[in-house]
């Protein structure tokens, strides 16, 4: 029986969990990516998504080459280092059904691909976008991206001058409708979170520290294992439940959010601390600032949207899908031309 | 008033003399004054009295208030090229008085708004003074519009003196304002009321006549941009991404506006096509490639600057061999350069676009309809060919207004190229590879997401490849995949378009051009056939270069290479194509942002062979 | 244990046989597991004796755990080129133990792991296994340390066996670990306990050996970026602007060490240099600009991918004739290519680098010192010519360890070209203008930015401008600015670094080529010399050519252009720069990724010849 | 006598106002940038700068170019599209003694040039960093920038479909150590900023509404002079007090705030409504998202940091300029040649 061993067991769509893996990773052990992408394998598993339904992006870099090593029998893309959206945005175009994941790193996101993934914001494009920060360059040995927090000194770069960037600030700056941060470390968030991110009609930013084990993991670096277990500050315990699932558990009263997203499913927010509305932009913001402030690792989801219409909204498509179109109806007809012909002068 | 020195007294004699439908006329203005619209005006009404015509604009890279000149050539020969010569001028412009006056030729005719106080110091021409301001205060006209209303009086008192049909004025105004009767009125009463000034003012002094013909019957008017646009529509274009740019935002500018017009779905009267303003051409490219790669009928248009910053991806495309087109509208460069002038100056840049080792495939509309036949036919190509397809334009073509055979519907049904899906892969005996190349001629076979195959998916990259799509740093494989594209472009060779010999008289020397001089070259070659000098002339319209070329170069002694560059760059690829007779070709060059003129490359043949 | 088939009983037969210094060794490992400095004790131990050495590094595009080869060539004639065959392999990895195994040549020696459980399938070669795991457990090292420490297990047995000396071993140590005693002891004691159980356990049964020679005595060993940031140094940078990337990184890294080390104010102890790290590529060489234009010798550093977006802002440094210096590292391309794989396909996008008409300066450094050289020549040549001056480089070069005479201080004072200050301008008597070309060098005077001078100031701009830096959409102002350009551009000629004739044989046939593959070339040349082909060889360091250029291949009568791209990228630029000639030029590519041997260049030619 | 006409009056350094003056303006008539380039001109002459200390930068664009049109007697760069920033940068190490305007606009800036903006304000170069924001790409003809507002209809463009950027927003999120908002309907708000901004050791990014009278200045446009005179809503009336300024009039307590600059100069802050304390970040970031829902174009100093080092602070360079040092002082010594080879090996 399929069943047996937890690797065969199938999902709803008759898929093990090695349906859904890709070739073996060749990032180094400990990486923080290898671990984010057992959870999209893991969350794309448990959402029962099938893999064919899948079209991976990514830029340049250790965190871009990682959707080689999960979802081996989805389409993928490994573009230009810092420009991933625009590809991502021009091949989601081909067939609005598919599902879409960019996957980027912070020198790739917030470096070179800044104005990028800037504008991949304002259009709302439908796309689970995973940055997998790390502080650092990785595939190129370890420089300072733009996440580095100011002062961190690194053997061979000296000392970060400038200040950092921080990438889940700036999504809602820039009107993300779907913002979380999370932490390598926390697999159980990271894989509710890219559950909830599928389920979202629009960009979803997902920021996730992820230890560089070569080059970035000194206990006292922003983003070593080390300080995110000791720093990180969960905004609330996060559970993403999927359509007319029935919840048994029982909460008190006030101490559980709901989120309700398009496809019906719903984002749990079961309270840890104070009150957060994820849906208040000038609170998330402020959330983030002081917890910078107080170096705190603010893990999560930031700030939702779920209203605003998703970049497919806006375009007036077929349902079916443009790729597709047979030439009848990408060619206008003979008859036209002769109107065509008219109007010149 | 100044007379012409020589003058006949006998009407007749003068009617002898008369220059009936074979002149130019310039109007020097300030831009943003709404001058544009009288200058399309005369261009219209002539065009519509069967006179052959075309218009140019030389305008400067600002929006208000800097000099601009129109140019209207009529020809009944049919001739659509710049000249140098300006028979009329029209000055509205005190800026540029004293260069539009010396810029007309010995009997030439000036009209100038009268309100411009400079000195007149030819006596060489006919002059005539206009009463600008007085005649629009005659006119009842808002404040706001006196500037726009002010230019339809050189229009009424030019049509009145060479013989512009005031019906078809009011047709072309018909035209322009899409039916709206009152500014057709208002503006057509201007014209009628400066007109009648004009009779009642004026007295012909110059010989410049217009004559209804019938050469334009059945034809049209457009520019390239335009008609680019709308070849691309036919091509089935899916996917849209720009960004603005001088001379190319027109072209984008014209799917915004004949797209919904033309392709709502016929099943569900939906859009075929989404059309993306991107954040910079960066982004432009990375979406077309993004959306060639999924499978969509994809382009983008820009300049030599975007060109520029399209490097590195259309080295991805090339690589990755994903299809899409790339209009490149040139203007001069290096830099911003001259972005409202117009050159030939991304030929090596386009070539060889990206780093490493890239040759892409290039071509050269001259005219309006090859715009629009190029327009859907690159779209065939870089699906054919999975790969960039640039479309060399440049800012004369793309801009101004040429006259045209309409526009013929495409005579070859829509050709999407190796792509399989689902039961493709379902029937397939062998194992399929992303980049094998089954067919030998380099080109694979290629699915695109959305394909639910088990078998379809397969993960692109612009690293090393094996030719099952998967990583590798294989020297071998690096190598022979190299070659493969190699191979793919040499299969190139046979489906894009063919040079055309434009002129064959078994002649020993010959002209090789390409792109929007054409019409200058023609007209210089029947010139020099007048003047003695048989010349062959082939038009090229694609790299690489086809066997039609190597034919052409082997069978000529002496081929002048004309294009509007410093560093003759096609002259550049003919050389290294054609290295054994290398030494035959010589390089002609203009690269001042003006048109070329059949004058000017007559003069620059004749100079060279004198030698 | 496997023997050799031929055998000789007789040891003084044997010495006869044994094969001195001359030999390469192969170690296939993983890479991110430490072997690198195992690797460079090797290295530096040979080096040290005084036996010629270079080393290569074949690495795969990732951090840790993929397959890696350090190839180590000794040669007594101080040939310093990859070899194809391998005489010693080192194999520590079981995924490529077959893979290298079969690389070895007849007769040559393997040692491996024994923990590798693979089957030796050959019996022509000699086999010595190695018990790193016990020989490692037998030293005192933390746990997490030893992986590293196995690495010096192959270090201390091959010694053993081939006679590295142990004394130069510990030299290399304390070179390679700054004299930090800790680990020189702990690795040097590796050395010896592996040294000792290979002299108590192996025959030696295979022909190489090492004898101290006296041949890098005064030599250094270097790789092409830290000596090329070193000639940056040494020219005076002031503004370093760079973006990782793979092969270029280690140069900006290189200054990054050195810049503190060397360039502290002598009167404030300041420093007199800034280091920005970019956002991307674009900033990279826009902040260089920024900085050359205010009167800074500045540079930035990248490979193909960067070059590629450099573009835009390349064009504008040209046309508003900025001085940089843009080393490009070549790797791999188009696309992200081959990142850790050497090549020469950036040439023709360098040198028609930007839209409309370009061309740009470009060195080739083939050496250690010439990095060092062109290092400060080229802030030299940027600055007096006023323009973009390109090194290009390449990973072989740039990566690798090569030996070398020492670097040299530069034998000419800092150029600074044209700039003028407060003094100057006040004695000048004529009207400066910013573009107005005064020695007909086509080269004009600049002011910077800090001049105080009120007629210093200008307005600097990518768009049309007159000799006085005004705005100008003028077409002849246009035209003659294009042609001045053209003439500084001839004016390099003289200025760049001309070609060296490597070798004059006065024969018939030559070699032309450039940059890294100098050194296989040399050899190759060497070779066919003793196998009775003589055949010139003129090695280009620059480009535009120079008038050296015209002579040589004006006296030849075939002549191979040699390089590592597909296209014959420098083969077009010759054709086009000669077309009287270009039939002369046979194109000869070698386009995998791996460097050129002589090997595979003697046979393409002999190949070419046959014919 | 100078002092006669206004025009001719001298200041401080004997300059009229006519030396500040630049080329005459090709841009439209009425073009918000004409405006601005006025109140540059006038708080240069005012504030007694020598033109022959600033230095200018530009991008591509009507905005871009009015650099011509003032300081004619400063030197100046009319760059890129998008890329005046890395430019500045690089060019200000030349002399850093130099004061820097940057200008800009808002396609320039928030489009095209989105990645360098962020980046120039993670470094805090020293610059006076102007975006003209229309709304609109004048000089290519009207089509949409990044600040248009969502749903804006436009003649030949069609209605804008994608979220606007804010300028001082993303300012404030990537930690701009001064941002600023105005309006080129507000002369004197604008001129007291760009005096303020110069005053500033960091960059000082000023985000001033700038209509574009020939495509888009229809009146419910957010960025036309009719609206923005509409909805402006002014934090505070703001004052730029030169150092060891006497000041006579007199206000109530509270009323005031003080800002006290490096130079010594002060920002004086007259409470117009509520308090506003431009030194919270996490504040400015909440009143301009209050303002963008209650559509209300605020303006004034949003946000300052007085303390954060600047670029040059970051570097330690020698007080006389890089650009001038002789020869001797960036050619090591001949000596130094013999160690360097000693450690090559
Ligand atoms: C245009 C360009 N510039 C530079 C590079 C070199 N490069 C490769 S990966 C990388 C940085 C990757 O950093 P990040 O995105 O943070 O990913 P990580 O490796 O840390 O996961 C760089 C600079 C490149 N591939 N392309
Ligand atoms: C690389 C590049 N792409 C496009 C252009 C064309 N272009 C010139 S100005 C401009 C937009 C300017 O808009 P903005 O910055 O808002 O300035 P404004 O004219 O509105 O003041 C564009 C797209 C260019 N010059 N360079
Ligand atoms: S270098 Fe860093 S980011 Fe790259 S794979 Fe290794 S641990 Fe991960
Ligand atoms: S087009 Fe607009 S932005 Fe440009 S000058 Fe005119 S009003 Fe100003
Ligand atoms: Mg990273
Ligand atoms: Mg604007």
């Amino acid at each position: 029986m399929a069943g047996k061993s937890p690797q065969g067991k199938v999902n709803l769509v008759n898929l093990t969990k090695s349906d859904y893996r890709g070739a073996p990773s060749t990032l180094c052990q400990g990486c923080g990516h290898n671990s984010i992408a057992s959870q999209i394998i893991a969350a794309c598993y448990e959402m029962n998504i099938i893999p064919e339904n899948v079209v991976k992006f990514s830029g340049i870099g250790c965190s871009s080459k990682s959707p080689t090593y999960f979802l081996g029998r989805s389409f993928g893309f490994n573009g230009l280092h810092g420009r991933m959206p625009p590809l991502a945005t021009g091949a989601m175009f081909g067939d609005t059904s598919l599902l879409g994941i960019g996957l980027s790193g912070d020198g790739d996101t917030a470096s070179i691909g800044m104005g990028h993934f800037k504008h991949v914001m304002r259009r709302n494009l439908p796309l689970v976008y995973i940055v997998e920060n790390n502080g650092v360059y990785g595939l190129t040995k370890g420089q300072f991206s733009a996440t580095a927090e100011i002062g961190l000194s690194l053997k061979k770069q000296g000392t970060n001058l400038y200040m950092p960037v921080d990438i889940a600030a700036e999504a809602v700056a820039s009107n993300a409708t779907f913002v979380a941060r999370s932490f390598a470390g926390d697999p159980k968030q990271v894989k509710e979170l890219i559950k909830a991110a599928f389920s979202h009609k629009g960009i979803a930013i997902l920021d996730i520290i992820s230890p560089c084990v070569s080059f970035n993991n000194r206990e006292d670096s922003h983003h070593s294992y080390k300080w995110g277990k000791l720093h990180e500050s969960a905004l609330h315990e996060l559970s993403y439940v999927p359509p007319k699932e029935e919840i048994m558990v029982e909460y008190e009263k006030g101490e559980l959010k709901d989120v309700e997203m398009h496809d019906g499913s719903l984002i749990r927010l079961r309270k840890l601390g104070k009150d957060y509305d994820p849906t208040d932009r000038a609170a998330a913001l402020r959330a983030l600032e002081e917890a910078n402030k107080n170096q705190e690792l603010l893990t999560g989801l930031i700030y939702i949207d779920t209203s605003h219409p998703s970049l497919f909204d806006m375009y007036d498509l077929p349902d079916e899908a443009l790729n597709r179109l047979t030439p009848d109806r990408i060619r206008p007809t003979k008859e036209s031309i002769d109107k065509i012909n008219a109007l010149m002068f | 008033m100044n007379k012409l020195e020589v003058k006949e007294s006998d009407e007749s004699m003068k009617a002898m003399r008369e220059i009936v439908n074979d002149f130019s006329i310039t109007v020097g203005t300030v831009n943003g004054s709404g001058s544009q619209t009288s200058n399309l005006t005369i261009l219209r009404s002539i065009f519509k009295m069967g006179i052959p015509v075309s218009g140019k604009n030389i305008f400067p890279s600002n929006i208000q208030g800097l000099p601009t000149w129109y140019t209207i050539r009529v020809s009944k020969d049919g001739y659509l090229a710049r000249r140098e010569e300006h028979e009329i001028v029209i000055a509205m412009n005190p800026v540029t008085f004293n260069q539009d006056l010396n810029d007309l030729v010995p009997g030439g005719a000036l009209f100038y708004a009268d309100h411009i106080k400079e000195e007149i110091t030819r006596d060489d021409i006919v002059v005539y003074p206009m009463p600008v301001k007085q005649l629009v205060s005659e006119m009842n006209v808002p404040g706001n519009l006196k500037d726009y209303v002010a230019n339809m009086v050189y229009v009424g008192i030019l049509a009145e003196m060479i013989g512009i049909d005031y019906g078809k004025i009011e047709k072309a105004l018909d035209f322009h304002f899409k039916g709206k009767k009152a500014p057709i009125d208002m503006n057509f009463g201007t014209v009628k009321l400066a007109g009648k000034w004009a009779s009642e003012n004026l007295n012909k002094e110059d010989l410049f006549v217009l004559e209804p013909m019938d050469k334009t019957d059945g034809f049209i008017m457009s520019d390239g941009n335009t008609s680019g646009a709308l070849g691309s529509i036919y091509g089935g274009v899916e996917f849209v991404s720009w960004y603005p740019i001088t001379p190319a935002s027109s072209l984008a500018e014209s799917l915004n506006y004949f797209l919904p017009m033309l392709r709502k779905d016929p099943k569900t009267g939906k859009n075929t096509f989404a059309v993306v303003q991107t954040e910079d051409e960066l982004a432009a490219v990375g979406m077309a490639i993004g959306a060639g790669w999924a499978g969509l009928r994809s382009m983008t248009s820009t300049s030599g600057p975007g060109i520029s910053l399209m490097s590195e991806f259309t080295s991805l495309a090339y690589y990755s061999e994903v299809p899409l087109v790339i209009w490149d509208v040139q203007r001069m460069g290096p830099s911003t350069g001259l972005p409202t002038r117009t050159s030939q100056g991304d030929i090596n840049q386009a070539y060889f676009l990206g780093h490493g080792d890239t040759k892409h495939i290039l071509l050269f509309p001259s005219s309006i309809r090859e715009c629009f036949e190029f327009g859907w036919k690159s779209l065939d190509l870089a699906e054919q060919l999975q790969t960039p397809v640039f479309i060399i334009s440049d800012l004369d073509l793309g801009l101004n207004q040429w006259m045209s055979e309409p526009f013929t519907y495409p005579d070859t049904p829509i050709k999407r190229g190796k792509v399989l899906w689902e039961e493709d892969l379902e029937k397939l005996k062998q194992p399929w590879g992303r980049y094998l190349d089954i067919d030998g001629d380099g080109i694979p076979y290629r699915t695109v997401p959305g394909n639910r195959h088990p078998k379809s998916a397969y993960f692109a990259r612009g690293t090393g490849h094996d030719e099952f799509a998967n990583y590798s740093e294989d020297p071998a494989v690096w190598s022979e995949n190299m070659e493969r594209l190699n191979k793919k472009f040499d299969t190139a060779r046979q489906l894009v378009p063919k040079p055309i010999v434009e002129n064959d008289d078994n002649a020993d020397i010959a002209i090789i051009a390409f792109g929007s001089t054409h019409h200058a070259i023609k007209e210089a070659v029947d010139i020099l056939k007048k003047d003695g000098v048989t010349i062959d002339y082939m038009r090229l319209r694609s790299l690489p270069f086809t066997k039609e070329v190597s034919e052409f170069v082997m069978k000529h002694n002496r081929i002048y290479v004309i294009e509007m560059n410093r560093d003759g760059q096609m002259n550049q690829l003919l050389v290294i194509e054609y290295p054994e007779i290398a030494s035959k070709f010589i390089s002609v060059t203009h690269n001042d942002g003006m048109q070329l003129t059949a004058k000017w490359i007559v003069n620059a043949i004749m100079d060279k062979e004198a030698k």
